[in-house]
């Protein structure tokens, strides 16, 4: 596997990645505050819809931006009303959501533009196209012929939307508001034991409307990029799944900022390596295996170190990953230079081409794989999913 | 003389049909202690719920400083200088000390000025009143004294002139509780306000300037603390006399029941809880096992309740022996070979809460062929079983089908004991039998205690009130971080002595 | 205690409920242009107004029976099982194969033999999540959502692959042996005017056996016991001596199985044969049935048929009122999930005031 | 068929013929959408109990259900697209996609600078196998060296509705030299083509004429003419049962020029293009059909 082919492999990833950390984020906000929300996907869909229709009405996308956050922003406050105000089950409101907002993008679509559920391509001024930093090619096959820091300048760090941008900067803003300021303290607060904000004085319908608020904003976000971002215009359904994996990638991060931006980048990365490496020979496919290992290996690594440096860790704490680390890539070299047309072992490996769909599934199991064999016990914020009820 | 502190009149609320305060009134002095006592359901807790804003009265005035005052919410009970600590601590398990001390009282939206103002305050509060707590500690690995300390520091950062303690001591040490009163005591000399609220009229009287009496849903009397005894205050509490002295013949101890050798625990992140234990308790005898929470007494009784494994030693019971590290270790076999647990914490351990009260008699004991009909299960027996213990075991309101949850802490108590010991169990193992219970039922369960013992039965008792452990035992031992720190003779100690060994200190202090 | 009577909860209630459901459904009706009265006439006609139209809504409720169940038993261990869609999927395969495979002699032989094996299968795509719930301490929510994909991926490998008859285009299986078809309402309730196209066949009465074994399991036996005490308290399940790992298995098999189970209704009684994606959102739909009905089987029937009666009467809608698209039928399910489901105390807390400002005060 | 009835593509131009019969002859006809695999049968019985007639199924997915119901209607005459179905009163249309494929494919061999072209198709199902296929015998045809990348979206249902996806496909096939991409995706497609306006390459339409959708970027489109075939259904006299096969003869399949791509399209491509047409219909050429084997002779990426 060449350099170039690895970067386009990151750089699909961040595209990817970019929907579900903004709907991750958005679950962080609203989960950490004690308000599950299954709802997501319905919440991307709609902005989705509402962004591109309008971005095509208006011509501006960001008069459709601000539409799409706005009907995002509506279905939150309607998980709110039900959740919230009306003590409702937390996870029936999100089906509820889900359904409506699959079915009303595409009546009001069909009523507004006839075309079978659809909006009109979007061009122009109705599409956030790609930023180009000064300097950088844009093209994947101009790209190609650039010296290798400026492929990785041309091709991960310039030619994205604005939004991608912008969804990286709203790691460390959640971050910082949610352990740096007041409100965070409260909004955690809250989603662990509400009966502690409530005697403080604070109110816990208001902050629960804040957190779902900000999940509207931010689920907003990840549907116009999807419609106005990574494609221009509307398909039904065109959220795919991507709500739930947002929350997979949630209960992965264990409802934390930085590890949700690990959590998407992870899933992202293994969306693009499955759309990338379709039918491949077994050896080729092991060889990719134990490189990936050899990855997370090293992000292990760097973590115990950090720790060890800081002093909670001991020094053993750095031998599983160094050890995994050395022997993931021998392996993934060594099988690198087997020669398939040698005979042998090699060659009989190479004889079996994975089926397509193993290769579409695989980012699946190895979320469950990475879930059973690295991270421990998610533990949801204690408060989450029950109503506060105080009797008056 | 000046306007009382805390003035209610005619303060009555309801739930549903449940009338938890009629009509009262409450007068407290500024810069006096006032003690509310009562059974449990009482309604002190509601009426103290009433002045903090939680619950708005169906009735009634309150007036502050000789001003009425409107409290619709916890914000304005805030605003009027009251702070309550609460029955069940309202504390964020997961955030550190400081971060609970300023939920809700942040000086701005940043949250570093906060932070380093209350962690000065907090030091400044600590000098002042020895309210030592690390602010950066977790609450989730501190003490039950020390989250204690915490929801203290909570109201004084807030400047709260009047204080609001529900049960504060239910789960405190006698030192822990002793530190406790004299921080009261000094905030007392600062001229603070103090409602306590408790089961203990032994704090009452030692504490106490005046206490009120409530009795189901009323204020029976209020009395100068100088002017009562605690019979007095307990008859006026139950309506009858109590025995406030555990009344017991001398122990008859017959073979050895329970033989525990070399027992060891490590928990799953690798810390030793038990290291090394060693005992035995014959039929016919309490063993009373006293410490200071937190030194693996909890660790012992779900060793031998088959909660948790052990990592070694042996077991054994009437000379047979438990397998304690295997596949045996679970509830169910524990109770198949006679032994019954009163778990330490009733609400989550003890019971399901939202199971009715016939489920819960159940609890444990649903294999048991008695409450089979064929492959499903006899509900109606265990009903008729049901209502026979409440009615044996003086459980109020006697229905079956009332949820747990619905029943007050004493009767929820009730329930598990007439569960644990109406089977006569060979080892009956018992963790803080009479935490927040009132005197009535403390009395009673007692009282069943010292019955199955006298029954030829073994007791092993876990509790943090030394004055239970004193009066129950016929032998104890102290635990200290994982072992036996010393065996006493109960007519052969005193609290004192008790106390050093709690604290570690293992050479006899010349007991009494 | 209770603040109002027991037929105003339960009925009163979730009828009014249902019934702001389709006033704001009219809403949208109206909203395209259409009337809302009319399309309400077809749609409740169509689901009960004729034996046509209760075998298809008898059938679908038959497969959500299934799934609510399934979704049903797992909550009440605390576990949410969002992969009904999964284990239903390969409930299918279990079918195909059975019924594929061995020559059955006579139907009733194949029903058991197809119920076991799509029992089977759909317990064992719940078996991993389970264990790594178990011993893991996975999330089962992801787990679950993950296992959805990959039995969709490893479906649609065996039909293109595998199962799919030489030369033909569909990636599905050959058409059942005569043996296995399940005799459809015509043959049991050809007297109330069911016709031999009626996709309503005898699983149907395997899913009214089912909500009964549920709730004997649920509330009658000692693992019900244990799976109601285990989802309330871990650590009273602990106490108590139930095994957390034993229960949360067991409860997610048993809903395995029960997902799997729909395939009999829709793979062995309609299609008879196995086509790609046949559970089509029935696993989510699941979700919604178990938390509308409480997780009372009861309850499920009711929520099932509800949702029955709604695929059903929009499917009626459809054809009769060309204007009305299938995403229209979806709008009116959001609406009434919303409605019965989350906003239910929108419509309780007034009604209990109103009984309580009724009701005498007693003291 | 269950992508829906406006997905640009196959239902629509359905749609589309079946709106032309209408408005030309001022004939009725309904149309029933399906919602769920249970409804296929429900549908057509509904349509033969109301007396429609002829009645036309797109989609293969109708073949098992239509095999049930047929026998119960002898007086219906039903036209299946896409399926086949052995029945007195059936007529089964299959289209020839392999041989348009195969034309689209050679286009797009002749029109690549880079030697290699893509393909992106939804689902991994015989059909799509089946476009695939033809395709890169296409390309194959037109330069022997060529490297033919073959993608698909996902295994569920939502492959055929997710442009995100495609986008990100192609974008992978351009990483990997792809110059021209032939996407046979439902709403899925409609990314691939963006994508490729975006990055500067060329790329082929699916089923109806895309051409439009991005002037000067699409190829061509691979036209599935769906629409005759509902037409011809609802405007004959009598429809004669059995399979009727359309293929590059009967115009059933085939290219589309308009004028958004009459600058891509050489005049020497349309005379290649059109040459291995006329030897297709005179069987000098024989294009592999995909579903025949299961298999392939070209090898894909
Ligand atoms: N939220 C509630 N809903 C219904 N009834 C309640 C509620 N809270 C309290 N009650 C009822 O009010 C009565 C008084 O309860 P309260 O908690 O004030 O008693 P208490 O004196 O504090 O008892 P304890 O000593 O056990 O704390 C009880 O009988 C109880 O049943
Ligand atoms: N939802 C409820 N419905 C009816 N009664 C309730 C409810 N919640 C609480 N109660 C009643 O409130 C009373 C007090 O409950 P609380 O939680 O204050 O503690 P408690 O059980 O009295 O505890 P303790 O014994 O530790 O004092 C109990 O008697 C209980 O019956
Ligand atoms: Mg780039
Ligand atoms: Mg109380």
């Amino acid at each position: 596997m060449d350099f170039i082919t690895i970067l386009q492999l990151l750089d699909s990833s961040i595209r990817l990645a970019t929907p579900l950390l903004l709907a991750c984020l958005a679950g962080l906000f609203s989960e950490r505050a004690g308000i599950f929300d299954i709802g997501l996907e319905g919440k991307m869909l709609a902005a989705a819809f509402f962004s591109a229709a309008i971005a095509f009405t208006s011509g501006s996308v960001w008069v459709g931006l601000l539409t799409g956050v706005a009907a995002s922003v509506a279905l939150s406050g309607l998980h709110g009303l039900a959740s919230i105000t009306f003590r409702g089950n937390q996870l029936i409101s999100g089906v509820a959501i889900n359904f409506l907002a699959a079915g009303m993008t595409v009546v009001i679509a069909q009523t507004w533009f006839s075309q079978g559920g659809r909006t009109p391509a979007l061009t122009g001024d109705a599409r956030f196209e790609e930023i180009v930093l000064p300097g950088a090619a844009s093209r994947i096959r101009d790209i190609a012929q650039q010296s290798p820091l400026g492929q990785i300048y041309s091709e991960l760090i310039s030619g994205h939307s604005i939004l991608v941008y912008i969804s990286l900067l709203i790691v460390p803003l959640s971050w910082w508001v949610l352990y740096r300021t007041r409100f965070g303290l409260r909004l955690r607060a809250v989603g662990e034991n509400p009966a502690a904000v409530d005697t403080a004085g604070i109110s816990v319908v208001g902050l629960r409307y804040a957190a779902v608020i900000i999940c509207g904003v931010l689920c907003g976000l990840a549907g116009a990029y999807l419609a106005t971002g990574l494609s221009a215009g509307f398909v039904k359904d065109m959220s795919a799944g991507r709500g739930f994996i947002a929350l997979a990638a949630l209960i992965f991060a264990k409802w934390r900022p930085w590890h949700a931006l690990g959590a998407c980048f992870l899933f992202g990365f293994l969306d693009a390596a499955g759309n990338r490496f379709q039918n491949i020979e077994l050896l080729t496919f092991l060889s990719l295996t134990f490189l990936l290992l050899a990855a997370v290996s090293a992000i292990m690594l760097v973590i115990r170190a950090i720790m060890l440096a800081r002093g909670k860790d001991t020094a053993r704490g750095l031998l599983t990953p160094g050890i995994a680390l050395v022997v993931s890539v021998g392996l993934a070299l060594g099988l690198d230079a087997l020669d398939p047309e040698a005979g042998g072992i090699a060659t009989y490996l190479n004889t079996f081409v994975l089926p397509v769909q193993f290769m579409q599934a695989l980012p699946y199991i190895l979320v469950v794989v990475i879930l059973a064999g690295l991270v421990g016990k998610a533990i949801p914020p204690r408060a989450g999913g029950e109503p506060y009820v105080k009797e008056r | 003389m000046t306007a009382p502190a805390i003035e209610l009149k005619g303060i009555s609320k309801a739930f549903g049909p449940v009338q938890a305060n009629k009509d009262i009134s409450l007068s407290v002095q500024k810069g006096a202690i006032h003690g509310i006592v009562g059974e449990n359901g009482a309604g002190k807790s509601t009426l103290m719920s009433i002045l903090y804003g939680f619950y708005k009265a169906d009735k009634g005035e309150i007036w502050i400083n000789g001003q009425q005052t409107s409290i619709p919410d916890s914000q304005a009970a805030i605003r009027a200088g009251i702070g309550m600590v609460h029955q069940h601590f309202k504390l964020v398990e997961n955030f550190t000390v400081v971060e609970n001390v300023i939920l809700g009282a942040e000086d701005g939206a940043m949250l570093r000025p906060s932070i380093s103002k209350a962690r000065k305050v907090l030091l400044d509060l600590e000098q002042e009143y020895g309210l030592e707590v690390n602010p950066d500690a977790v609450i989730e690995d501190l003490s039950v004294g020390h989250q204690q300390r915490v929801e203290i520091l909570k109201q004084l950062y807030r400047e709260a002139d009047i204080l609001i303690l529900d049960e504060p001591t239910g789960v405190l040490t006698p030192s822990e509780a002793d530190q406790l009163f004299r921080i009261l005591g000094r905030l007392k000399d600062e001229g603070k306000t103090i409602i306590l609220i408790t089961h203990k009229l032994r704090e009452i009287m030692d504490v106490t300037d005046t206490v009120s009496v409530m009795r189901r849903g009323e204020m029976t009397a209020t009395v100068k603390t100088a002017e009562t005894s605690p019979a007095g205050l307990a008859e006026l509490m139950v309506g009858r006399k109590v025995l406030l002295e555990v009344e017991k013949n001398a122990a008859t101890p017959g073979e050895v029941v329970l033989d525990v050798k070399d027992l060891r625990v490590v928990d799953g992140t690798g810390v030793e809880r038990l290291k090394s234990i060693s005992f035995q308790i014959r039929a016919g005898e309490i063993l009373g096992i006293a410490g200071v929470a937190g030194n693996g007494q909890s660790e012992l009784l779900e060793v031998l309740g088959g909660m948790i494994p052990a990592t070694s030693g042996s077991v054994t019971l009437h000379g047979q022996p438990i397998d304690i590290t295997g596949r045996e270790s679970d509830g169910q076999s524990r109770r198949r070979r006679g032994i019954g647990h009163v778990p330490e914490d009733r609400q989550v351990e003890g019971l399901i809460m939202p199971y009715e009260a016939w489920e819960n008699v159940a609890f444990g004991y649903h294999h048991d062929p008695k409450y089979q009909a064929g492959i499903l299960m006899n509900n109606s027996a265990i009903k008729a079983d049901c209502a026979e213990k409440m009615e044996r075991y003086d459980v109020r309101p006697p229905n079956p089908r009332l949820p747990a949850r619905n029943f007050s802490g004493g009767n929820q108590q009730k329930i598990v004991v007439a569960r644990e010991m109406d089977r006569h169990p060979d080892l009956l193992l018992v963790g803080q039998p009479t935490r927040g219970v009132d005197i009535g039922a403390i009395e009673f369960i007692h009282k069943q205690i010292i019955a199955l013992r006298d029954a030829g039965k073994a007791v092993l008792l876990v509790s943090v009130e030394l004055d239970e452990i004193l009066g129950l035992s016929d032998r104890i031992a102290v635990m200290f971080d994982g072992v036996i720190s010393g065996e006493r003779l109960p007519e052969d100690t005193n609290e004192g002595d008790l106390g050093l060994l709690m604290a570690g200190v293992t050479e006899r202090q010349g007991a009494a | 205690m209770d603040k109002m009577p027991k037929w105003a909860d339960v009925i009163l209630i979730p009828l009014i409920s249902v019934v702001l459901a389709l006033l704001a459904s009219g809403a949208v009706v109206a909203f395209i242009g259409e009337s809302p009265f009319e399309a309400m006439r077809i749609m409740i006609d169509g689901a009960f107004g004729s034996a046509y139209g209760w075998g298809y809504t008898l059938f679908y409720t038959t497969n959500f029976i299934f799934t609510g169940l399934a979704v049903a038993v797992a909550f009440h261990a605390r576990l949410f099982n969002i992969g009904g869609e999964g284990q239903a999927a390969l409930g299918g395969l279990g079918v195909a194969m059975m019924a594929l495979y061995i020559p059955w002699p006579h139907w009733s032989l194949a029903l058991i033999g197809c119920t076991i094996a799509a029992a089977l299968f759909g317990a064992a795509w719940a078996a991993i999540p389970a264990y790594l719930q178990a011993k893991r301490g996975s999330h089962i929510v992801i787990t679950t959502i993950m296992f959805n994909f990959i039995a969709s991926a490893l479906l649609v490998y065996l039909l293109v692959n595998v199962f799919r008859v030489e030369g033909s285009m569909a990636p599905e299986t050959a058409r059942f042996a005569e043996g296995t078809h399940l005799p459809s309402a015509s043959t049991f309730a050809g007297f109330l005017g069911f016709r031999p196209s009626t996709p309503l066949n005898v699983s149907f009465f395997v899913a009214l056996a089912a909500c009964v074994a549920v709730w004997l399991l649920i509330w009658r036996t000692r693992l019900g016991y244990e799976i109601r005490a285990f989802g309330h308290s871990e650590t009273a399940a602990v106490y108590a001596g139930i095994s957390p790992v034993k229960i949360t298995m067991i409860a997610m098999l048993i809903s395995g199985a029960l997902a799997g189970m729909m395939a009999i209704n829709s793979v062995q009684g309609e299609a008879e044969r196995l086509v790609i994606d046949y559970v089509q959102g029935a696993g989510f739909v699941g979700i919604a049935v178990a938390l509308m009905g409480r997780s009372h089987p009861v309850g499920v029937l009711l929520a099932a048929l509800l949702f029955g009666a709604l695929y059903q009467g929009g499917a009626e809608l459809e054809f009769e009122m060309p204007a009305i698209s299938r995403e229209m039928i979806v709008v009116i399910q959001a609406l009434v999930i919303l409605f019965t489901g989350a906003l239910d105390n929108m419509v309780r807390m007034p009604m209990e005031k109103l009984f309580l400002s009724l009701r005498p005060r007693s003291e | 068929d269950l992508g829906g009835k406006f997905d640009r593509s196959f239902n629509e131009s359905a749609f589309n013929g079946a709106e032309r019969w209408a408005e030309e002859t001022g004939g009725t006809y309904r149309e029933i959408e399906l919602q769920n695999d249970a409804q296929r049968e429900q549908a057509m019985r509904r349509l033969a109990e109301a007396g429609s007639n002829p009645i036309v199924m797109a989609g293969f997915s109708q073949a098992s259900a239509l095999e049930v119901v047929a026998p119960d209607y002898p007086d219906t005459t039903f036209v299946i697209i896409d399926g086949v179905v052995d029945a007195p009163n059936v007529q089964s249309i299959i289209f020839s996609e392999h041989e348009g494929s195969y034309l689209v494919g050679m286009m797009a061999g002749l029109a690549s600078e880079t030697g290699t072209v893509s393909f992106v198709g939804g689902m991994d199902i015989p059909l799509i196998s089946r476009f695939a296929c033809g395709y890169a015998q296409g390309a194959v045809a037109a330069n022997p060296d060529i490297t033919v990348i073959a993608n698909m979206t996902g295994t569920t249902p939502a492959a055929w509705n997710d442009p995100v996806r495609g986008g990100e496909l192609t974008r992978g096939q351009i990483g990997q030299g792809s110059d021209v991409v032939f996407a046979a995706a439902g709403g899925t497609g409609l990314g691939v083509l963006q994508t490729a306006a975006d990055e500067g390459i060329l790329s082929i339409g699916v089923d109806a004429n895309q051409n439009y959708l991005h002037p000067g970027s699409v190829l061509t489109s691979m036209m599935k003419r769906v629409d005759v075939a509902v037409y011809n259904s609802f405007s004959a006299d009598t429809i004669e049962p059995g399979i009727v096969v359309l293929g590059l003869a009967e115009d059933g399949v085939g290219y589309a020029m308009d004028e958004f791509n009459a600058e891509l399209v050489t005049e020497d491509m349309i005379a290649a293009v059109d040459a291995a047409r006329e030897q297709i219909i005179a069987g000098e050429i024989a294009v592999h059909n995909f579903t025949e084997d299961g298999s392939c002779p070209v090898d894909m990426q």
